[in-house]
């Protein structure tokens, strides 16, 4: 018994469906949502927006900076050969080598971060449902207590026609 | 105090005969491409005399000019090149490692005076041509750039020379090819640094001026010729 | 809302699932075209250098030529749909993809140009920063040096920004399919479910993409601009190329762009989304990009022409009047005229007319290529080494070969993958609901303290 | 696959080029025990004499050791030797004067040249068709010796023709004195762009048969009429020193050089003054000079002495040749001519030099005579800054009956005339060496078909040209590099110059030096030559020769030749000798210059001039001169033909078009060279090019300009006036590719004239 959970056409289905697990004293992160689009519009799609991310990036951006100066400079001093009458260490030039890599380090910072935080690549969790690609949304509990099942299955069924699926 | 090789060039001397065209194929390897290349523009002539009519029949002129590379100071073919296959020497000798040139022409592009050539083939010399070789100058295989080196190798041998006798190098000692064969004189090759140098002298003289006025620090002087009376 | 998506669904998946005889037509032609160009290229290698059109003084033609097009393609998809993305235009939904994944090819093709122009292209490695035995590193005060690193973020950036959002559709397709195609889809979906959570770090992770992107973007082809203007050579030496040449890679991109929609439009059936609206819009674009182009170079030629300093003036006229005018003129037309003629009026912005306007600038930019790489090499300071320049076969064949790759690639990537976002169209068709009760009834903070 | 191919391979797989070498065939070779021990990669430098023309610039080889393939008795093996690896001119040498030409500069590529005839050839296919069969030099001589014994045998020793390149040398008096021993006519000597007219002029001026020497190092002002004194005639490189000195050598005097002729040379493009006068008419301008100076008093008639008395209307003061008289002749205006004859006599001092077409009109000898007058009315004759005649050193060294050049010599037109209109050949034995006429006479004097007409030919030559194409056996001769070689040079120095220099390397190939050939053919005759030569080697010859010249410091004076490659020194001047022809010789006076081909039918002067690159064509076969940028054309591997710019527009002709040049003796077919340098009514071609047959590198390149020249002879003398053929051209088609330029554009600025 895995978890159980319910499929709705209508936005606002699911989020009665939500608001009632809450009342049944679920837990949110017990509460599993899953849907083929980002939806705005909703309480239950509302959650953390990732503000923080930025900072990562720009983390990220810091790194690559250093990277990208430290690799300028040591490979223009390695084997220091003048050319063209300009200094050995040329900062003109290398600007453009720390630039490109601060922004390859912001990038990477950034892709990272959501992988790390959206839990991508994960195998596929509990609680999903293919009709969610047909624009269903799926409401469902994790792993719930075997007693509290019949009270649940009540909270997710909105109104009649939901059928309510247990995993 | 570190040397600065260069060259005076007396246009009023130089008489357009094409000794120091030769004399620079002979002495560094050079391969002539054969009818076919020369025609599709791949002759190589790292030294060559320029030619340039001015006027018409009867009141026509024709100015000479030998142009070979001037190993600017600060030349716009060394920083391009992304493997430092052309790089500035410590006596101001502007080097082509052949070993480390690619074959991007990035160099011979950034070059004004276009004195660098490339390898569109591997170099061929029918037998026994080859027993020419100069032993000190490496053979150029396709796909890399080359050109005047101010007969690096004379200088290396001058030096290790005068180093065997423990002695100064004094002007005169070293002779790039072409100068050595002009027959008038007109090419005065010496270390720019030395105040009493002959080719100091002349390129501090009235009529000396840069071949192109870029900038470029070019070590090639060009005395201009003295116009008539 | 949910109304739509089976339809959606089932126009964008159609192209993965169905396959006419037409399509492996396609892909053996331009397969076969592709074949032709990497032999040519061996054969270069094989036989030297020489066997191209390249002579004294002119060392960089048409290899040079096509690298700098392709970069300028480049710049339609990521830069364009970066903007679009910020400024939320709602009608870039459909668009974006598509032009991204025309960024990641044409980057893809123009990189490989550097390394096929090379003398000795076995030591094309010796242009990468890696620790070699020699301890000696590619020089960073080298233009081309700077292109590699240009190149390796763009080219990381735009690949990613096209990868991140097709997750969610790769999820669809798993879910839709069955078989290998389950399998595959599975994989590369990476376990999507389409929590609240994904989709927000999802899309804060493009909105920091496409602010990070548009920066490298402009500063790829101000480098490629710079491995001319750092060279003192006449007509190269110049100031103005970089915003010049960024200028003219959007112009190119966005010409780029049009034709494949159109073409994706015909070919998948995709009326219903790729809407003339679409290309009303981009063909606004696509004129004030050609207005655009046409001041940075009438800037450029005034300047020579005002200063008549002569080394320059040697170019100028060879392009105005000598040899190269009928290129020149050419140019001209196809990236001025023509576009002025089919995209002011809204009348003859049609579809049709779009298309013709792209083509004509996809042709006359790789001129204004060809025209900034060859006559300034040809006519430098001294007219005694002043040469001329006529292609030869192998770099015809590579020059075509390579269009024939990226048309294959595009190809292919629209068989394999929704050429259209569809979560993204879907948020598009979001049907704009009053806030419902609910909403206050349970409040966020209140729900969870 | 080749070792090319198989390099490039190797460059692609990455693998270095070490392995490459294993592809060569050296390393299945065998290798022999060096000759001579060496020292690897330790240059030395070794005396030697350029070959290229008779200047006999000293030049010092760079030697060091080397692997070359040679064959040792039969067996073909490599070999570690010392190799020359380049030539430059020798600093203490007083003609070259450590510069060197470009010609000398590539004479080492005729060492090495890969089509050199490497070992005795006997003609196998038919006559000129080029098949032959290796033997021994033992079959060689024998077959040489079989036909020189039945000459003998049926006493027509006078059927041995030897024709050779004119010399003053010992090698030259070793075929001169076997040939008299023998009993055969002296050797016949051939040159095309020859100075037997100035010699004949100097003769009768001076008193002295010689090429003249100019002091221009300390001249400041010189005028040249027609002389490519700094390019092709002379002594190029001598001059070029001398030139550079004139310039920039004297502080604060700048010479200053004005030339006179109808197409620019490389010469003329170095002039303050070109001045183009009508082909021929450049002693009417010389004389027109004197006029001025003597009319202005500057100079006395009687200053010219002697060779102004060789001038009808001398002694008046030349009434006929007024400024504006010379300028209808000349087409110089009068101004021009008054205000170059003032600089010419106050500049002083001031010499003025003729060579070139100037000499080769049908009035050549009257130019040479007035050029010659004009000099002594300037005081210029034997002063510093003027001209002088070089001791010489044949005459301390020759007893005068020996001396080569002293022998009248029957022409080489002449030659074949003769055996052309006999039924049977009355040559039945020629030798060749050097000289190549079938190439470098006009076809109207049909030297190709008379040679084959000749039963026997044998040659010394180390390639196969036209002429030694026809030979039935060939005895290659060493290169210079290899063999004892001399040079005695007739002008370019102060003092008197023999060049003479011993080996610089072993022979790389099985061939024998021509003058030991010679002796030992001499030895090995049925009737022994009388008296027989003293000598067994041709070394030995020099060094009876040479080792009577004055001791030097240095002791004995053979080693001390030996070891600077030859001997300079002061020489007991002597007296002008009295001229064959008698004192007298009746005063000249200009006539015009006559021409082959009647101005209405061919209107364009032709003047076929020597190339800076090849000369006659001598020297076509070296690559480097074939890709020398022309100094004025910047032409490589072509050849063309030079037109001035109205003409071509005249004609609808543009750069490159193929031309037919029509003589009244045929048309040779070349490219367009629209050039400012040259006159309306003169089309200008070098020689050189247009080989039939002489190696990979000349057959078949280009055109022959010789081949239509008229066989017009210069009036009191002999020799052949090649510049005064006249043509017509007809376009044929646009451009074939057959000119090939170094040069982008011709001028500077090429885009002045465009207005903005």
């Amino acid at each position: 018994m895995k978890g159980l959970y319910a499929l709705y056409s209508d936005p606002s289905e699911a989020q009665r469906a939500v608001n009632h697990l809450r009342s049944n004293g679920v837990a949110q992160r017990d509460i599993a949502i899953a849907s083929s689009e980002p939806i705005e519009e909703f309480e239950f799609g509302q959650r953390d927006k990732a503000t923080w991310l930025y900072y990562i990036a720009s983390g990220g951006g810091v790194l690559g900076l250093c990277a990208g100066t430290w690799l300028a400079l040591m490979t223009q001093t390695a084997w220091p050969l003048p050319t063209g009458g300009m200094p050995v260490v040329a900062w003109w030039p290398n600007l453009i080598i720390m630039f490109e890599l601060t922004m390859l380090g912001g990038i990477l910072a950034t892709v990272f971060a959501l992988f790390i935080t959206a839990r991508l690549p994960s195998r596929g969790a509990a609680l999903y449902d293919p009709e969610v690609a047909d624009g269903k949304i799926l409401v469902g509990v994790k792993n719930p207590k075997g007693d509290a099942i019949p009270a649940l299955t009540q909270a997710l069924r909105v109104d009649v026609h939901t059928q309510v699926k247990l995993l | 105090m570190a040397r600065k090789w260069g060259i005076a060039v007396d246009l009023d001397r130089c008489t357009g005969c094409g000794a120091c065209v030769t004399a620079c194929h002979a002495e560094n390897n050079i391969p002539t491409v054969g009818a076919a290349e020369a025609a599709r523009g791949r002759a190589m002539h790292w030294i060559r005399i320029e030619r340039y009519w001015e006027g018409e029949f009867p009141d026509v002129r024709v100015k000479f000019r030998p142009v070979m590379c001037a190993h600017c100071d600060a030349a716009p073919c060394e920083p391009v090149c992304p493997t430092y296959a052309s790089h500035h020497t410590a006596d101001g000798l502007n080097a082509q490692v052949y070993n480390r040139c690619i074959g991007t022409r990035y160099c011979a592009n950034a070059c004004p005076t276009n004195v660098r050539f490339f390898n569109f083939f591997n170099p061929a010399w029918d037998k026994p041509f080859h027993l020419q070789f100069n032993p000190d100058v490496s053979v150029r295989s396709v796909g890399i750039m080359e050109k005047c080196t101010f007969c690096v190798q004379r200088i290396k041998a001058a030096d290790s020379a005068a180093k065997a006798d423990g002695r100064e190098l004094k002007d005169g000692d070293v002779q790039p090819a072409c100068a050595q064969s002009c027959p008038a004189k007109a090419l005065v090759f010496g270390d720019l640094q030395d105040p009493e140098s002959e080719v100091s002298r002349l390129s501090k003289s009235p009529r000396g001026r840069p071949l192109l006025d870029l900038g470029l620090l070019p070590k090639v002087t060009y005395l201009s010729r003295q116009t008539d009376v | 809302m949910t109304a739509a998506a089976p339809r959606i669904n089932q126009d964008l998946l159609r192209p993965l699932l169905e396959t006419s005889w037409r399509f492996y037509a396609l892909v053996l032609c331009l397969g076969a075209l592709v074949a032709v160009g990497v032999g040519a290229w061996f054969y270069q290698v094989y036989y030297g250098f020489g066997v191209t059109g390249i002579r004294w003084p002119i060392y960089w033609a048409f290899y040079i030529t096509n690298f700098v097009f392709w970069i300028g393609i480049s710049h339609a998809g990521t830069l364009i749909s970066a903007i679009l993305r910020l400024v939320n235009a709602g009608w870039r939904r459909p668009v974006t993809r598509c032009a991204e994944a025309i960024t990641v090819f044409a980057l893809m093709i123009g990189a490989l140009f550097p390394m096929i122009h090379l003398g000795r292209p076995w030591l094309f490695f010796w242009l990468i920063p890696y620790p070699s035995e020699r301890q000696i590193w590619p020089n960073p005060r080298s233009p081309l040096v700077w292109d590699f690193f240009a190149i390796a973020t763009y080219l990381t950036g735009s690949l990613l920004f096209l990868l991140l959002p097709m997750i969610p559709d790769f999820a669809l397709v798993r879910d839709k399919t069955t078989g290998w195609r389950k399998k595959t889809y599975g994989m590369l979906a990476l376990g999507w479910q389409g929590t609240p959570k994904q989709w927000h770090r999802l899309e804060s992770a493009m909105q920091i993409m496409a602010i990070a992107i548009i920066p490298v973007a402009v500063s790829v082809h101000t480098i490629v601009s710079f491995d001319f203007s750092m060279a003192p050579v006449p007509g190269w030496h110049s100031t103005i190329f970089g915003p010049y040449f960024v200028a003219g890679a959007i112009f190119s991109g966005i010409a780029a762009l049009i034709i494949a929609m159109a073409a994706l439009r015909r070919f998948l059936h995709l009326e219903e989304y790729l809407h003339p609206v679409h290309f009303q819009n981009l063909g606004k674009l696509l004129l004030l990009m050609s207005l655009l182009w046409a001041y940075f170079v009438f800037n450029d030629r005034l300047m020579i022409w005002y200063g008549n300093e002569p080394a320059e003036m040697a170019v100028f006229w060879v392009t105005q009047r000598g040899s190269f005018a009928p290129l020149h003129w050419a140019m001209i037309v196809c990236n001025f005229v023509i576009p002025l003629l089919f995209l002011t009026h809204k009348r003859v912005r049609t579809i049709t007319g779009c298309v013709i306007a792209s083509v004509a600038v996809c042709i006359g930019m790789w001129l204004e290529r060809f025209l900034i790489v060859v006559p300034a090499l040809g006519h430098k300071y001294l007219p005694y080494s002043w040469g001329s320049y006529s292609p030869q076969p192998v770099e015809i064949l590579v020059t075509i070969s390579t269009v024939a790759a990226m048309i294959l690639l595009y190809v292919l990537f629209a068989k394999f993958v929704p050429i259209i976002s569809i979560w993204e169209l879907k948020v598009g068709e979001q049907s704009r609901l009053p806030t419902p009760e609910a909403m206050r009834e349970h409040p966020l903070w209140q729900a969870n303290p | 696959m080749d070792r090319r191919s198989f390099v490039k391979l190797t460059a692609i797989t990455g693998a270095g080029a070490a392995l490459a070498s294993c592809g060569s065939p050296e390393n299945q070779l065998i290798r022999f025990v060096p000759d001579d021990d060496l020292v690897p990669g330790v240059a030395t430098w070794k005396p030697s004499v350029c070959p290229s023309c008779a200047a006999g610039c000293g030049v010092q080889v760079r030697v060091m050791e080397t692997d070359a393939e040679v064959v040792r008795n039969g067996q073909r093996g490599v070999i570690k030797m010392r190799v020359a690896k380049k030539l430059e001119g020798r600093p203490e040498h007083p003609i070259s004067q450590g510069g060197l030409c470009p010609r000398g500069q590539a004479a080492i590529q005729i060492t090495y040249h890969p089509d050199r005839i490497q070992h005795p050839l006997k003609r196998v296919g038919k006559r000129g068709e080029g098949r032959f069969e290796e033997i021994t030099w033992d079959e060689a001589i024998a077959e040489l010796l079989v036909r020189l014994d039945a000459l003998d045998a049926a006493s027509a020793q006078d059927a041995l023709v030897f024709l050779t390149r004119p010399g003053r040398g010992v090698r030259h008096r070793l075929v001169a004195q076997f040939l008299e021993r023998f009993g055969a006519p002296p050797q016949v000597p051939f040159e095309l762009f020859s100075d037997d007219v100035l010699r004949r002029a100097n003769a009768l001026s001076f008193g002295r048969e010689q090429l003249p020497t100019f002091d221009l190092a300390r001249a400041r002002y010189a005028i040249s009429f027609g002389a490519d004194f700094l390019g092709t005639w002379n002594s190029p490189v001598a001059n070029s020193a001398a030139y550079g000195r004139m310039r920039h050598g004297q502080p604060g005097i700048r010479g200053r050089f004005v030339q006179v002729e109808a197409r620019m040379s490389q010469t003329g493009a170095n002039a303050d003054e070109w001045v183009p006068a009508r082909p021929g008419t450049e002693g009417a301008l010389a004389l027109g000079l004197a006029h001025v100076i003597v009319a202005a008093g500057l100079r006395r008639p009687e200053d010219a002495g002697r060779p102004g008395s060789l001038i009808a209307g001398w002694a008046a003061g030349l009434p006929a040749y007024t400024p504006e008289h010379v300028e209808q002749v000349t087409g110089v205006p009068a101004r021009l001519i008054e205000r170059l004859a003032r600089e010419f006599a106050e500049l002083g001092p001031a010499v003025a030099m003729i060579g070139g077409a100037p000499l080769a009109h049908s009035n050549g000898l009257f130019n040479a005579l007035a050029v010659n007058a004009l000099n002594s009315l300037a005081g210029s004759v034997e002063k510093p800054g003027g001209m002088f005649f070089m001791p010489q050193i044949g005459d301390a060294i020759f007893r005068d009956a020996e001396r080569p050049d002293r022998q009248a010599p029957r022409s080489i037109d002449r030659l074949a005339a003769d055996v052309l209109a006999a039924g049977e050949s009355p040559v039945e034995v020629l030798l060749l060496d050097q000289a190549n006429p079938v190439f470098a006479s006009p076809r109207a004097w049909k030297v190709g078909e008379a040679f084959d007409k000749i039963p026997f030919i044998a040659s010394f030559g180390s390639f196969l040209d036209e002429t030694s194409i026809l030979s039935d056996l060939i005895l290659p001769d060493h290169s210079f590099l290899e063999s004892w070689v001399e040079g005695l040079p007739e002008s370019g120095a102060a003092a008197a110059v023999a060049s003479v220099a011993p080996p610089a390397m072993r022979p790389l190939h099985q061939t024998r030096a021509m003058p030991d050939v010679l002796l030992e053919v001499g030895r090995r005759l049925r009737r022994p030559l009388s008296p027989p030569f003293p000598w067994q080697t041709f070394e030995e010859a020099l060094q009876e020769s040479y080792g009577t010249l004055p001791e030097g410091e240095d002791g004995d004076v053979w080693s001390a030749i030996q070891m600077r490659g030859g001997w300079w020194g002061g020489l007991p001047r002597r007296e002008a000798e009295v001229m064959r022809e008698g004192r007298s010789h009746p005063p000249v006076d200009f006539v015009e210059p006559q021409f082959d081909g009647d101005a209405g039918v061919f209107p364009f002067h032709f003047l076929t001039y020597s190339s800076q690159a090849f000369l006659d064509g001598s020297l076509a076969h070296l690559p480097w001169l074939q890709e020398l940028p022309d100094p004025l054309s910047s032409a490589m591997w072509s050849s063309w033909v030079e037109i001035n710019p109205k003409t071509a527009q005249a004609l609808g002709i543009a750069q490159g078009d193929v031309l037919d040049i029509c003589s009244r003796h045929g048309s040779v077919r070349a490219a367009a060279l629209v050039s400012p340098g040259l006159a309306p009514d003169v089309v200008a071609m070098p020689a050189g090019q247009g080989h039939r047959t002489f190696t990979r590198f000349a057959s078949g390149r280009g055109a022959n300009p010789i081949e239509i020249l008229g066989p017009m002879a210069v009036a009191g003398t002999d020799a052949l006036a090649w510049a005064a053929t006249r043509v017509r051209l007809a376009r044929v088609s646009g451009p074939d590719g057959g000119l090939i330029l170094f040069a982008g554009e011709m001028r500077e600025h090429p885009h002045e004239d465009h207005g903005r």
